[in-house]
């Protein structure tokens, strides 16, 4: 009898535990906004694939909060005397979730595999363009990639066509290409190839991308079971789901709800903040829309957004001001830059001049961006409404059609930001505003800041590289080719009881050293 | 019987049909190119553009797209996804599936008996206190937007009372709140329908003869009433599930449900179109399910159609 | 019996005078009618009532709580709520009403037309209209809107598309079953032509049926619209929407409640308005439910 | 003896503008057991309210005003709910003119002629369908076997009206109220219903109320007939002697406004203007605005419904004159 | 001399889309091979109940209805087929009154318009329109002021009238009056039948009156059609028929009919069972099922419609084995 009753308890109990969940070590619960695309270390683009990714999938360096490289899979790096290559030498004692130890031959066929024909890797390709035999293994005209030379299991020699200072920073994704073999294109739903603290688990659409920790790790074995990212795409249920206890973390997408959580004193005391390395500009398309030819006509739309104001007002201090075309944090920063002053009457003066006085004869413009950024360029339409008479309408467009075409040029007047891969201000300098970069929206076209960002390409040295950065930075701001609006600040909350998790320009660190209490 | 059921079962065909043409249609005209969607920042990659659209089939001309979507239709293959790259759209929806009809469902159950009774209760006190309290009630509960009724149901039940999950989708406690809030408006709908037709049957002559003939009230409501309400009631229950499927949409979005509703908006959004392609289509197929169940049933309740002379 | 005296009783006085009796004893009706009649003042009225410019941003005044300066604070752009609250019901009202007139005519055009000549043309109205109704409404709504891209354009396009088969449908059904009346026939044998026959004695007739449905047809459309503007895919800044005020004050609704609370308060009174007169007008002018 | 039915004069009234309207006015009127009573008049003359009004069945707008209904000695408009539930069906009951419409189409006949038996017997279901089907052979429902599980639809009209007499017999009530039986039916088929109801009441000494507008009905039907006029009772008398001689001007014409299948008038006898709605009732008697013989105190004060010394009844200043000019033809 | 109005084996089938699941489609023999004619300033009546076709015939007639074989000639013109302009005379020159006073007018119009319309769609100018309307408004007994009120102002009396005032603005040679007086009370038919006789007399139209009720039917016609089952069973001058019928189904349909008079005794029901099944109609003569002299040739060949004596045509093998006389002892 009292048996029975016992086992009963029991059963309860055990019960009851299995709905209450496990208290002490458990999984990291974080939320992401959408599904990543792919959680192919390969072709992976966007940024939530890249928050996921990180953890799993490492490069030779990494970068700590404050922007500093620190050595992740190789220890040390040396550029060679002419320039034209590095020599990297690879931590030991690194293990592939599979298993399998890492050696500089995982490296050379990590980029094979990503240089294979029809790949459809991204940035990673480009970053690896200059190496010498790219192209050949690219074409399948060989599987060897020339360039790439594995000296010993820990050493590896790579050779570029031209000099390419900033390769060891890149963020590459070395992963176990035996797997690749073994398991065909979809490899990546059903192994974790890479050597990250945590390895893929699982993921179901819709739902979660689920990491294990990865016991073997060589930075010592994660103290949490795993991380599951949430997926979570309206904002107002994952603060909700974060007070329910629902999240750990709480990674913040938008200006509005960062700013409710800075209102909100609970969820202050818990919030991490932190300058994003994303610069935000305007474009300027002076091929379609002739006015824009007329540098004062730039200038006036520059100078008549109210930075300090934006910054305090519609992001409640999250967000400071940007000049330049460089975040601050990110190496090659000029703090002197010179600042763009809010000036109304100027403004006014330079439209009257060019001969558009109260927005007269200036043929129709919109201004388009994406709906999450509405707030943003009604706020700057109802501006140049205010200082220069001009009626901007908002063209407020469906993300395709937007990028399509941003990426054709065919956007005339635009609202939009640039996120570093890497932390480095040439990031924003050449893909941004370098003629032949594909990513130059505004096709803004100049000789000299072209010959300045080619130098400064092919320069080892930080201090001379820096000082070409900021030539070209002037020279880009004194054209008014564009003009730097903002900074957003990243706000992530964090429960007070997570350790460890910390926020950075680049967004969120690996999660390697969190902890639960 | 049957030569009914299979008479009823050929005329979805059509519906189909203009699902798939209009469906295929309709994405034409979609602006945004899905492949520039699936590239991303990564616009200027004219090589791997051209793959992806060999892969996709985005070179051919449309009527051999079509052909070819129609073949592939045939063998219930969908074709692949856009935003999800290489992945094949069965895949994207398979967990998916149920979720939608089974949250519909499950709020049409709760709504109808919630629903009919109300509406009864209010007609049997016409012009009453009671019936405007029931009245204005019910209108509250179609009028307020469904999305601002969520907010206000997760902050007092989620996190007030903490009766219910906040979101999510991996326990039954999860669809608790989105049921909830999708029979609301569905038994609005119904308590208003379930007084009007009780009103009018309150009216008819064999109401009155039941009262002749001495019933008591119970039985004059219950089951003389009762019946002859439930009979319209049920012709409309095809058009309330239509309206509930489409109200997951909101729903599944606010409560973070993987079901086709969520789907649905992500996929438009994503221009992932053979992913709102197939999802159309099974909501098309749902409806076109739900009201052929509801002809036959119609059919079995009401004696005047099921007995053939 | 007792259904014809209190028909004659009816037949008593005018009917006008008779139907505003019976309107206003019923004290729902009323009431819907008052909000509806508010609401309509106020958006007719939008460019007198709102204190400041709804698309004026002012960056010292970001989140106001409402005060004296501003009577239900400002927006995350500093505009005056008051004031996009006063034009939203401007917009709401002029989409939902067009969106109305084109449902009405297309719908009432198609109706007729099915109805009159059966057929062909009757086939195609009522497929056409089978197919519409198979799909989700709201669905096709938000795929139209997507394809045309956000805007009072698109929201009208899109709601319109999805509301007409209904009207077309009720439209058909009704004179279907006017055809049936007697006096349709007595026009057909005096030689009354078909669309003389449809316009002087059908559409009289349906109208009534017609103003029903519009009035609870306003309530569904200015909650799609505000369901669109939620979803993004609505009114274009900086014009004010309720569903989009609604949107962006849920971000804020434990710190600013009132942001999305106005809007929130706005949208559904419109439409608890709208129902209630539409069915009062129903119990008033349905003759199913007429009697007693 | 008792009456089986009597209505003691009894007023209804229902909501109007601006008062409430006086639908029908202090009737009498007595069924005796066996007895058929015909109560005839045109629309709007009160007849089935007063029929409903016996029942208790008047919707809950209507009110009884004055007057009591006695069923068996004993009087229902102070009667509760428990005890008119008891007496409807048993005791009283009651058929109507759409016998299509009077049955609930979703319930098998044999079911709504069995479910008076189980509510007002405690019959079990089978023992109330074994009855039912005699019941139903017994109005001459042909196979009742079969028929007892048909839906209404399922049969003719005159099978329908079988089935709601067969439904209001099951209890062998004392009176049975019939508003326009036959009236949906067609010649033929009324004749046969007609002669059912003649044979049940003698085979069960049920007092009819038998309600209609034809006064062919009547006189083949009724034992004795009362004529309504705009709520009120006109003229009460034997059938016989009503038809023969009619005292009440409203009576003579219109039973010769009646044109008949065996022989063909060149004119009708008609009779001028409207009849009026509850709202337009006249005042002094009722009839004087369409009456050839009405006089300056017709028009004035309502004439009393008075017994004549044959024991007829009618509600007439002038009842008796000679040479009125309603009596030429 | 040439008849108004010439039906020739008129039919008129519909399609009976499965109203129950099995879905299989049926005739409907509504009116089958129908000949009649109506002469200059002649009322032909039609009898029959419900389900006989008289009201399909009369709606054939006037071209509600597609005919779906045999021919119409008005005038000795070809009106079968006829459509729009074709059609112009028989719009203008056949009208109709039809039976519910409530449905016919519609409650939107104004009185004035209601009866001009007719009017309007032969073109006539406004003022034309306007004293026409007034005459015959007076014609039927209307006041003028009554001109600009709305159909729910008027008694149902009244509302026949203005129906017939519509019917008689075009002066048409023909009326087409289907159960015109059946919705009214007595002492208000007699008024309108009264009319519709002074209308014949005045202006010498035809009539074909459509009714169940062979009172009514007597009382105005010249010549009378009995139907059964969509056909002519017998046709012939009133006197003839109503006094020695020679159908059998006549007879029993006479006798059915009661009559406002206790004097007569009861008669016993002579036709068992109910009407058939237009859609299924008995094989041969389609009224052995109920022939009170059925014998087994009329269950095995159909019997033509004979001209037994002049004018006189009857659908039977045995005509006149049914007397009247075996049913009124």
């Amino acid at each position: 009898m009292k048996s029975a009753a016992f086992t009963r308890y029991a059963l309860a109990a055990a019960l009851l535990a299995s709905f209450a969940g496990p208290v002490a070590a458990r999984d990291l619960r974080v939320n992401i906004n959408a599904d990543p695309e792919m959680i192919d270390p390969i072709t992976f683009s966007a940024l939530i694939a890249g928050d996921v990714l990180r953890n799993v999938y490492q490069s030779f360096s990494r970068v700590d909060e404050k922007g500093n490289v620190l050595p992740a899979l190789a220890l040390k790096w040396t550029a060679h005397p002419d320039n034209l290559g590095w020599r990297f030498e690879l931590r030991p004692g690194v293990k592939f979730h599979t298993g399998r130890a890492f050696g500089a031959k995982d490296v050379k066929a990590s980029f094979e595999a990503l240089l294979t024909p029809g790949s459809k890797a991204g940035l990673q390709l480009q970053y690896l363009q200059r190496i010498v035999g790219a192209k050949d293994v690219q074409d399948g005209k060989t599987k060897d990639l020339a360039g790439v030379s594995v000296v010993s299991d820990l050493v590896l020699d790579i050779r570029f066509t031209a000099p390419d200072v900033l390769f060891p920073i890149y963020p590459f994704m070395i992963f176990d290409t035996q797997v690749v073999a073994d398991k065909g294109p979809n490899w990546f739903m059903q192994v974790s190839a890479g050597t990250g603290p945590y390895s893929f688990d699982s993921w179901k659409r819709g739902q979660e991308v689920h990491l294990n920790a990865f016991k073997d790790y060589y930075g010592g074995a994660p103290k949490v079971d795993g991380i599951r990212f949430v997926i979570v795409p309206s904002e107002e249920t994952s603060v909700t789901m974060y007070e329910a206890g629902e999240l750990d973390v709480l990674m913040v997408a938008s200006t509005d709800l960062a700013r409710r959580i800075m209102r909100d004193s609970r969820l202050k005391a818990d919030a991490q903040t932190v300058s994003a390395a994303q610069i935000t500009y305007l474009g300027m398309n002076q091929n379609l829309y002739a006015p824009f030819k007329d540098k004062r006509v730039r200038e006036a739309f520059c100078i008549s957004i109210d930075r300090d104001a934006m910054s305090k007002g519609l992001f409640g201090g999250l967000a400071q001001p940007l000049y330049g075309q460089i975040t601050p944090g990110i190496p090659g920063y000029n703090p002197n830059v010179r600042k763009i002053p809010y000036d109304p009457a100027r403004a006014k003066k330079l439209m009257a001049e060019a001969g558009y006085a109260d927005g007269k004869g200036l043929p129709p413009l919109k201004i388009a961006n994406l709906a999450p950024f509405r707030n943003e360029i009604a706020y700057y339409a109802d501006q140049w409404k205010q200082v220069l008479g001009v009626t901007v309408d908002l063209d407020i467009q469906e993300r395709a059609t937007f990028l399509r075409s941003l990426n054709a040029g065919e956007t005339p007047f635009f609202s939009w930001g640039w996120t570093a891969d890497y932390p480095d201000a040439l990031y924003y300098l050449s893909q941004v505003w370098h003629s032949k970069s594909p990513f130059n929206r505004a096709r803004y076209s100049s000789a000299k800041y072209d010959e300045l960002i080619d130098k400064a390409q092919i320069t080892p040295d930080n201090a001379a590289r820096y000082k070409l950065y900021h030539q070209a930075e002037d020279t880009l701001l004194d054209d008014w080719g564009t003009c730097g609006i903002f900074v957003r600040t990243n706000v992530a909350v964090v429960k007070p009881n997570v350790k460890g998790v910390t926020l950075a320009p680049m967004r969120m660190l690996p999660y390697d050293k969190v902890t639960i209490n | 019987m049957s030569a009914y059921v299979v008479r009823r079962l050929l005329g979805l065909l059509p519906v189909l049909a203009a699902a798939i043409v209009l469906t295929f249609a309709a994405n034409q005209f979609v602006p945004g190119d899905p492949v520039t969607v699936m590239l991303g920042d990564q616009g200027g990659n004219v090589e791997l553009e051209q793959k992806l659209r060999r892969e996709y089939g985005l070179d051919r001309p449309l009527p051999v797209q079509f052909a070819d979507y129609l073949a592939k239709l045939a063998r219930g293959d969908f074709g692949l996804s856009f935003r999800y790259p290489s992945v094949p759209v069965t895949q994207v929806i398979r967990d998916a599936l149920w979720i939608s009809p089974s949250l519909a469902a499950a709020a049409l159950v709760l709504a109808l008996p919630i629903g009919i009774s109300l509406g009864i209760v209010a007609a049997l006190r016409r012009n009453t206190l009671a019936d405007t309290g029931i009245i204005l009630v019910l209108v509250a509960g179609l009028s307020i937007p469904n999305f601002a009724l969520a907010a206000f149901f997760v902050w007092i039940f989620a996190l007030k009372l903490g009766w219910a999950p906040v979101a999510g989708w991996t326990s039954w406690r999860h669809a608790v709140l989105p049921v909830a809030l999708l029979a609301i408006p569905a038994a609005a709908y119904l308590a208003r329908l379930a007084r009007t037709f009780m009103l009018e049957v309150l009216q008819q002559d064999y109401v009155r003869t039941a009262r002749a003939k001495g019933l008591p009230e119970r039985l004059v409501v219950w089951r003389h009433s009762l019946r002859n309400v439930l009979v319209p009631i049920l012709t409309v229950c095809g058009v309330i599930f239509g309206t509930l499927i489409t109200g997951t949409v909101v729903i599944e979005t606010i409560f973070n449900i993987p079901g086709l509703g969520r789907i649905a908006i992500d996929s438009i959004f994503a221009r992932d179109y053979p992913v709102t392609m197939a999802i159309v289509m099974l909501f098309t197929f749902f409806y076109a399910i739900i009201n052929f169940i509801v002809d036959v049933l119609y059919g079995i309740v009401d004696p005047r159609i099921r007995i053939s002379r | 019996m007792i259904g014809r005296t209190a028909a004659e009783a009816i037949s008593e006085g005018s009917r006008l005078a008779e139907f505003s009796r019976l309107f206003l004893a019923n004290r729902s009706a009323m009431l819907g009618a008052t909000i509806v009649l508010i609401a309509v003042v106020v958006a007719l009225l939008s460019s007198w009532l709102a204190p400041t410019d709804y698309a004026r941003t002012n960056m010292l005044f970001v989140w106001e709580p409402p005060g004296d300066d501003f009577v239900l604070g400002t927006d995350a752009l500093g505009r005056d709520v008051f004031s996009r609250l006063i034009v939203g019901a401007r917009v709401s009202l002029t989409i939902a009403l067009s969106v109305l007139a084109i449902a009405l005519t297309v719908g009432t055009a198609a109706g007729m037309a099915a109805a009159w000549n059966g057929g062909w043309i009757d086939s195609l109205v009522m497929r056409t209209a089978d197919i519409t109704f198979a799909f989700p409404e709201l669905i096709i709504a938000i795929l139209v809107a997507a394809i045309l891209g956000p805007g009072i354009l698109t929201v009208i396009i899109s709601l319109s598309l999805v509301s007409w088969p209904g009207i077309a449908r009720i439209v058909r059904a009704l004179v279907l079953t006017l055809r049936g009346e007697l006096y349709i026939d007595a026009a057909i044998v005096c030689g009354t032509p078909p669309t003389q026959i449809l316009l002087r004695h059908c559409l009289p007739n349906i109208v009534p049926a017609l103003i029903v449905r519009a009035s609870v047809g306003v309530g569904f459309i200015v909650m799609a619209e505000a369901t669109l503007s939620f979803l993004g895919l609505g009114v274009q800044e900086p014009l004010p929407s309720w569903g989009g005020m609604i949107r962006d004050g849920l971000t804020a609704l434990r710190t600013d409640p009132h942001l999305s609370l106005a809007a929130g308060a706005a949208l559904g009174t419109t439409i608890i308005g709208f129902n209630l007169l539409g069915d009062g007008l129903r119990d008033l002018l349905d003759p199913r439910i007429r009697e007693r | 003896m008792t009456a089986a039915l009597e209505l003691s004069r009894l007023s209804v009234s229902f909501p109007g503008q601006p008062d409430r309207l006086r639908v029908i006015e202090g009737i009498d009127l007595a069924v005796g057991p066996g007895e058929v009573v015909g109560l005839v008049g045109e629309s709007g003359s009160g007849k089935s309210v007063t029929a409903l009004a016996a029942m208790r069945l008047l919707p809950s707008v209507a009110r009884i005003d004055a007057g009591a209904v006695h069923l068996g000695g004993r009087d229902i408009v102070g009667a509760s709910r428990q005890e008119l539930l008891r007496i409807r069906g048993a005791e009283i009951a009651m058929i109507f003119q759409e016998p299509m419409t009077s049955l609930n189409p979703l319930f098998r006949a044999g079911f709504q002629i069995g479910e008076t038996l189980e509510v007002h017997l405690g019959l079990s279901r089978a023992e109330a369908r074994r009855r039912a089907i005699e019941l139903m052979r017994a109005v001459g429902i042909p196979a009742p076997e079969v028929r007892v599980d048909d839906y209404p639809h399922q049969l003719s009209g005159g099978m329908r009206q079988r089935v709601m007499i067969a439904m209001a017999m099951a209890c062998r009530p004392k009176v049975l109220i019939a508003d326009e039986p036959t009236t949906a039916l067609d010649v033929t088929i009324q004749a046969q219903i007609l002669q059912l109801m003649r044979r049940l009441r003698e085979e069960s000494g049920m007092g009819i109320l038998l309600i209609t507008h034809d006064l062919g009905v009547v006189a083949g039907m009724a034992d004795r007939v009362v004529v309504m006029y705009a709520g009120m009772v006109m003229e009460e008398a034997p059938v016989r002697s009503l038809y023969a001689m009619p005292h009440h001007p409203y009576s003579r014409l219109l039973l010769k406004a009646i044109p008949r299948v065996r022989e063909r008038a060149d004119r009708l006898n008609q009779i001028a203007g409207t009849t009026p709605p509850a709202s337009r009732f006249p005042s002094g008697c009722r009839f004087h605005p369409r009456c050839p013989d009405a006089i300056d105190r017709c028009r004035m004060e309502l004439p009393p419904l008075e017994t004549m010394p044959d024991g007829r009844k009618s509600r007439c200043w002038r009842t008796g004159e000679a040479g009125l000019p309603s009596m030429s033809t | 001399m040439k008849p108004l109005l010439e039906a020739r084996a008129l039919s008129v089938h519909f399609p009976v889309r499965g109203t129950s699941m099995s879905g299989d489609s049926r005739l409907l023999r509504a009116v089958d091979g129908v000949d009649i004619e109506i002469g200059a300033g002649e009322t032909l009546g039609i009898v029959g109940e419900s389900g006989c076709g008289k009201t399909t015939l009369g709606r054939a007639i006037l071209r509600l209805l597609e005919p779906t074989g045999g021919s119409i000639r008005f005038d000795g013109m070809d009106v079968t087929r006829a459509t729009g302009a074709a059609l112009a005379p028989l719009r203008k020159s056949v009208q109709a009154v039809f039976q519910d006073p409530f449905g016919s007018l519609n409650p939107r119009m104004r009185v004035s318009d209601i009866i001009g319309e007719p009017l309007r769609n032969l073109g006539w100018p406004r003022p034309r329109i306007s004293a026409r309307v007034a005459e015959v408004m007076e014609i039927v007994g209307l006041p003028p002021e009554y001109a600009s009120r709305h159909p729910h102002a008027f008694s149902g009396g009244q509302r026949q009238r203005i129906g017939i005032a519509r019917a008689l603005a075009p002066s048409p040679r023909l009326i087409v009056c289907d159960e015109a007086v059946s919705a009214l009370d007595v002492s208000i038919q007699a008024q309108i039948l009264n009319l519709l006789k002074d209308i014949q007399r005045d202006f010498g139209v035809a009539y074909l009156f459509v009714s169940h009720n062979l009172a009514v039917v007597r009382h105005l016609s010249h010549r009378v059609a009995v139907m059964y089952l969509g056909r002519i069973v017998e046709l012939c001058d009133e006197g003839r028929l109503y006094t020695a019928p020679l159908h059998p189904y006549t007879t029993a349909l006479l006798s059915a009919v009661p009559e406002p008079d206790p004097e007569r005794p009861n008669r016993p029901v002579v036709l068992e069972g109910d009407l058939p099944s237009p859609i299924d109609p008995p094989p041969g003569c389609t009224f052995h099922t109920r022939c009170p002299v059925a014998k087994p040739d009329c269950r095995a060949t159909a019997p033509a419609l004979r001209e037994i004596e002049p004018g006189r045509f009857v659908r039977c093998h045995f005509p006149g084995s049914f007397r009247q006389a075996e049913v009124t002892s």
